[in-house]
């Protein structure tokens, strides 16, 4: 997917366990955890949503990089297939 | 007797005496109560100190003598009038109630009875049926009363002079088991509006008066040493109840068992459990027990008459009774 | 010419108008009760009033009064304002009662006036201890109780005919024999008719009186007090007389015939002291008229007091049950109490 | 018919500080056949809208109190006619029909003069077939009808009622406690304070709750404001009195210990990286089953202090802190933790977390925790110094799983380590028996395949 696809996916799994944020105001690179005060199963509720979503299974060791938007949306895209 | 008590009779009589002494308007009136002492020797010696004008005698005509006390009081005496036992205060029950009682509602305000009204009561000497009834409870259905029993030497010396100040008429109920006790009384008034608690526990409420104070006490003793705590409640005053007192102890213990010499049916007993529950239901874990004499004359036989009225192991069996349902 | 009428007062004279002055009121309770202003027990004393004004004349203001259900008449001539009984029996706060009382409950302490009491017997005990009272007090008092025939057959009468007796009291015992207790004439509850030779048993002075004869009544009764004060102790007057009316407004009479009533109207106590009275010439018709008219004046004010006075307030009920002070009250004892020995 | 009388639904007391709540939503209507555990209304606490179970089974004769009515405790919403559900439509008609139209029920072979029995008591044929499926006996009722009729609510009444002293039905009352869900200790089988009493503390409600509660002083008028601000303020207020209260009766002692996280995180990693996402583990779960086994292991710190004595609790129930994205903070119970399974309870976890937000908790979960953890770990915090929950005697605090030099067998290395706390009530256990709780906690975490 591309990382625009990849970023409508994480912005859509957010949704899910933030439903009161403003997504379109959220920088790419801000600490997800930090300003959507998301605790372990908020974040693993995203993980899993995103999962879903996206049909690629995310790891414990992956978490790191879905820390942010942007980071989130580079590794899905690296790690499926661009079609 | 030790030194520094006397008894309940004797401090009756020196009740009677001070009043006497205190206040010349003051007299004592009814059978046998100067040269023979008294039927139960309650004003022994008062003749010779105060002569047969103040210490009176009268024919057996308790209608007559109690009413003419009735006069008296509303000619501006202080009477105190001895019926030998409360079955002979039958006869002179229309004085009571008829003129007593409602001379003052009846004449809008405008006469007072200072009238005090002495009669022994109660069973437990094998009198049998007609010299042992318990009939304080009817007299303090009565409005215009003011009832009270001396349970203790103190309230024996104590009660009788504030009674003499009451505008109102006032009969006292001695019970005849209690002349012979003996006890420390300090002279001077006590209160004649409200109970006493005799002992203080928080898990009964034993309630009785008079007669049944010394057998509620005993059952409160025993009852310790099953590590059951009663509170026991002296009413002294029967009409009119001191609620307050009552309904503050039900509100600490949430159990009642009210020891009442007379028959069940109708009984003060009957009056205080429903004052209990229409005052204090809430607080009630427990139904209201009554321990009451059976409803039977009163027999002559010691085991019979034993068996008829409250003794100490009813109460305790009661006690365990509610503690249990 | 009226005043000078006035002014010309006899005995008879004031008989006369006790006795009015019982009979026009009554009367006029009858067409008050009628038009339900009274309610109630009503007892009538119309056709005995010579009794109350013939007692009463030989007392003194000091002398104390105890009387029966029927005794419109004796507060009246005791000096009981007629406004006060109206409005007593009009239940009104205004009555001498305050309205607890009623037409059988008639009080006046401040006129030694001790009711009103309808029990029958009943005040007899009060009449013997207001005069011990008087012997311990040392005041020159005598205490009249009237009572009725049927009294006699109660056991309080006897226990205070003894008792009185026994302590030499200053009673006067004005037994009121009307011939009937309710609807029960007097020889059918009594194997002893003779009432004052009964009385007389018990040690005190006794004799029968025409009590529809004011000024028989009014002198048999100074004899007695006069005795009485004297230290005679207790007396006896059997007052024979005969009431007109029902023995309550709910009598209807099966137990009388209406000839009898007729025969004893004939000796109407009013009556017959009018036509003494006029045929010695005491009496003016002047008189007897300026008498009605003041009489009739006297009821007038007393409906009419009553008819506006208020009503004791509800909130009041409870008053006079007990005395409002409270007594005294000592220490409250907290001691555990004696065990019995 | 044998069955049981009707059973009132009352509003459920969802906390010690509750005096009243709204019902926010009914999810039955009458003539639903229920079972006990059903969900059957949402209630708006001053916390949250929680969902409120049945404790009977059977069907909902009427509802009392309609949606958006604010009652206080206690107060019947429904009626639940708690004979065995007998099969009927869901809605039942209800209109006054004519005698034997509706329910044409003889008992078999009576011979009963139909339709309606001329002998009393008088009454109608609806009422007659409520006294029928109740097993009543209408001459046993009392009637209040005219000329004494038996009405509805008489039959209704007459089988409603436990046997419970006055004194009982008042504490229940304010308590909270339904009294058809005691058994009475009494020698008839009565209901007495003290069996009231005991029902509140497995439900984990102070004897004082209510008079506290009563001698609070009115929050000021709110009708004006916000549902959640108003809800958030009275949340506060809660929190205030129950922890005012725990730091004025609750003399504390703290102990605290750290523990070598590296072996139970490896076993997550290991375990998780064979399970589903949805069925993936957090640490939290370990830290969660570690506290539960421990207070099973150590039952003096799982349970009550009431009236100066120590009650253990009937199972670990775990009180789990909860923040909610409001503002604010709940701490339902997780039931019976110790028994239960690690993805039983990971997954008990976030289903917890999802209602607390959503505020869709149940009553029991509101008022039976035994012991209570909380675990700020996710905020960075590395130490927790908690206070205890009345009348709960334990808190455990979790914090921040950190990367830290660690001395194993002589030599510094970098361990993950979280630091484990206990705030306990000194009344009702000593230190000693605190660190025996800590000790076994770090045991299991070491030996994480024991969980």
């Amino acid at each position: 997917m591309t990382p625009q696809q990849a970023r409508e996916l994480i912005e859509h799994a957010l949704a899910q366990v933030a439903p009161d944020a403003d997504l379109a105001t959220l920088p790419p690179d801000a600490d997800l955890r930090d300003i959507l005060e998301l605790d372990s199963l908020d974040f693993l509720s995203f993980v899993e949503a995103l999962s879903d979503a996206s049909g690629y299974r995310i790891e414990e060791d992956d978490y790191p990089a879905f820390s942010t938007v942007a980071g989130g949306a580079g590794f899905l895209a690296a790690h499926t297939g661009t079609s | 007797m030790t030194e520094g008590t006397t008894t309940y009779r004797e401090a009756m009589r020196e009740a009677i005496r001070e009043a006497m002494r205190r206040d010349e308007r003051v007299f004592l009136m009814g059978e046998d109560v100067g040269a023979y002492g008294g039927c139960f020797a309650v004003s022994l010696g008062l003749l010779e100190e105060f002569g047969p004008e103040r210490v009176r005698d009268t024919p057996l005509s308790e209608a007559a003598f109690v009413g003419a006390g009735i006069g008296a009081a509303l000619g501006g005496m202080r009477p105190i009038v001895e019926i030998m036992t409360v079955n002979f205060s039958l006869l002179a029950l229309d004085q009571i109630l008829n003129n007593a009682a409602t001379l003052l509602h009846m004449s809008g305000g405008q006469l007072n009875v200072p009238l005090v009204i002495r009669m022994t009561t109660g069973a437990g000497r094998q009198l049998a049926a007609q010299h042992s009834h318990s009939l304080e409870g009817w007299y303090a259905h009565i409005p215009g009363l003011r009832i009270l029993a001396p349970a203790t030497v103190e309230d024996a010396r104590g009660m009788l002079w504030p009674a003499l100040q009451d505008p109102d008429p006032v009969l006292i109920f001695e019970h005849g088991s209690l002349y012979n006790m003996s006890g420390v009384a300090r002279p001077g008034p006590v209160d004649i509006t409200g109970a006493a608690l005799r002992r203080s526990g928080t898990d009964i409420s034993l309630i009785g008066y008079g007669g049944t104070m010394g057998k509620a006490l005993s059952a409160a003793d025993a009852l310790a040493g099953e590590g059951i705590e009663a509170d026991v409640i002296d009413l002294r005053v029967l009409r009119p109840l001191d609620d307050a007192t009552i309904m503050e102890s039900v509100g600490r213990t949430h159990r009642v068992v009210i020891v009442d010499e007379g028959w069940r049916s109708g009984s003060l007993s009957a009056e205080i459990g429903a004052r209990i529950v229409e005052q204090a239901f809430y607080q009630l874990d427990a139904p209201v027990a009554r321990v009451c004499t059976a409803e039977v004359p009163i027999p002559y036989a010691r085991h019979l008459e034993e068996a008829a009225i409250p003794q100490v192991s009813a109460i305790v069996a009661a006690t365990r009774e509610v503690l249990a349902s | 010419m009226a005043r000078k009428n006035k002014a010309r007062t006899t005995l008879n004279h004031e008989l006369l108008r006790k006795m009015l002055r019982i009979r026009r009121f009554e009367e006029r309770c009858v067409e008050l009760y009628s038009a339900e202003k009274i309610r109630g027990f009503m007892h009538l004393y119309i056709g005995e009033e010579a009794v109350a004004a013939g007692v009463c004349q030989a007392l003194s203001p000091d002398d104390t009064v105890v009387s029966t259900y029927r005794e419109h008449g004796h507060a009246l001539v005791r000096g009981v304002p007629a406004t006060a009984i109206m409005a007593e029996m009009y239940g009104k706060a205004a009555g001498c009662s305050r309205g607890r009382g009623g037409s059988m409950h008639i009080f006046d302490v401040t006129r030694g006036f001790y009711g009103g009491n309808a029990i029958v017997g009943g005040g007899l005990p009060l009449a013997v201890g207001l005069a011990l009272a008087d012997r311990f007090q040392g005041r020159d008092r005598v205490t009249v109780c009237f009572f009725g025939d049927g009294a006699m057959a109660e056991g309080e009468f006897h226990e205070c005919a003894n008792l009185a007796a026994l302590w030499r009291l200053p009673v006067l015992f004005a037994c009121e024999n009307n011939q009937y207790a309710m609807g029960t004439a007097l020889a059918k509850s009594h194997a002893m008719t003779d009432l004052a030779l009964r009385a007389a048993g018990y040690g005190v002075t006794a004799w029968p009186v025409d009590g529809m004869d004011a000024l028989a009544v009014a002198e048999a009764a100074a004899r007695a007090t006069e005795s009485i004060r004297a230290g005679a102790g207790p007396h006896f007057l059997e007052l024979r007389t005969y009431r007109f009316r029902a023995h309550s407004m709910y009598d209807p009479e099966r137990y009388r015939s209406k000839a009898e009533v007729e025969q004893w109207k004939k000796c109407d106590p009013i009556d017959a002291l009018i036509a003494r009275m006029k045929a010695t010439g005491e009496l003016p018709d002047d008189d007897l008229a300026l008498l009605e008219k003041e009489v009739a004046a006297e009821i007038d004010q007393a409906v009419a007091f009553s008819e506006q006075a208020p009503l004791e307030p509800v909130e009041d009920l409870a008053t006079f049950v007990c005395s409002p002070a409270p007594p005294p009250s000592g220490t409250t004892p907290v001691s555990r109490a004696e065990a019995a020995s | 018919m044998t069955g049981a009388g009707p059973s009132e639904f009352r509003m459920p007391s969802l906390g010690a500080d509750m005096e009243s709540g709204t019902v926010a939503e009914w999810l039955v209507q009458p003539g639903d056949s229920i079972r006990k555990g059903d969900i059957i209304a949402v209630i708006d606490t001053d916390k949250a809208l929680i969902e409120v179970e049945s404790f009977h089974t059977g069907v909902v004769d009427s509802l009392l109190v309609s949606a958006g009515e604010r009652v206080p405790v206690g107060t019947p919403l429904a009626l639940v006619t708690t004979a065995p559900a007998p099969a009927r439509p869901s809605t039942r008609e209800r209109p006054p029909a004519p005698a034997g139209k509706e329910h044409p029920r003889p008992a078999p072979g009576a011979p009963e003069p139909a339709p309606a029995p001329p002998s009393p008591p008088v009454t109608s044929p609806i009422v007659r077939h409520l006294a029928e499926q109740r097993g009543l006996d209408l001459a046993s009722v009392h009637g209040t009808g005219p000329a004494g009729r038996v009405i509805r609510a008489d039959v209704e009444r007459a089988q409603a009622r436990a046997k419970a002293s006055p004194l009982a039905r008042k504490l229940a009352r304010e308590l909270g406690v339904d009294l058809a869900r005691i058994t009475g200790t009494g020698r008839t089988g009565a209901i007495r304070a003290d069996d009231v009493r005991a029902a509140a503390v497995r439900q984990g409600k102070p004897r004082e709750a209510a008079v506290r509660a009563s001698a609070r002083p009115a929050a000021p008028a709110a009708a004006e404001r916000p549902a959640q601000e108003r809800r958030g303020e009275a949340m506060r207020q809660a929190i205030a009195q129950a922890m005012a209260r725990s730091k004025r009766e609750i003399p504390h002692y703290y102990l605290a210990t750290t523990v070598d996280m590296s072996a139970a995180l490896a076993w997550l990693r290991q375990r998780n990286r064979d399970l589903p996402v949805p069925q993936r583990l957090l640490p939290a779960a370990l830290l969660l089953k570690a506290t539960a086994l421990a207070a099973k292991e150590v039952p003096r710190l799982n349970g009550f202090w009431i009236d100066d004595a120590f009650v253990p609790g009937d199972a670990v129930h775990l009180g789990v802190a909860i923040s909610l994205k409001g503002g604010g903070l709940i701490t339902p119970a997780l039931h019976a933790a110790a028994g239960r399974e690690l993805g039983d309870l990971m997954a008990g976890l976030k289903d917890l977390v999802a209602r607390s937000r959503a505020g869709r908790l149940r009553a029991t979960e509101m008022t039976e925790a035994t012991i209570t953890v909380t675990n700020l770990g996710d905020l960075g915090v590395e130490l927790v110094h908690g206070i205890v929950h009345p009348p709960q005697v334990a808190l455990v605090g979790f914090g921040k799983i950190l990367d830290r030099p660690w001395a194993v067998d002589g030599l510094l290395g970098v361990r993950p380590l979280v630091t484990v706390t206990l705030a306990a009530d000194h009344r009702a256990t000593d230190g000693f028996t605190g660190a025996r709780f800590l000790a076994v906690v770090e045991r299991l975490l070491n030996h994480p395949e024991e969980l």
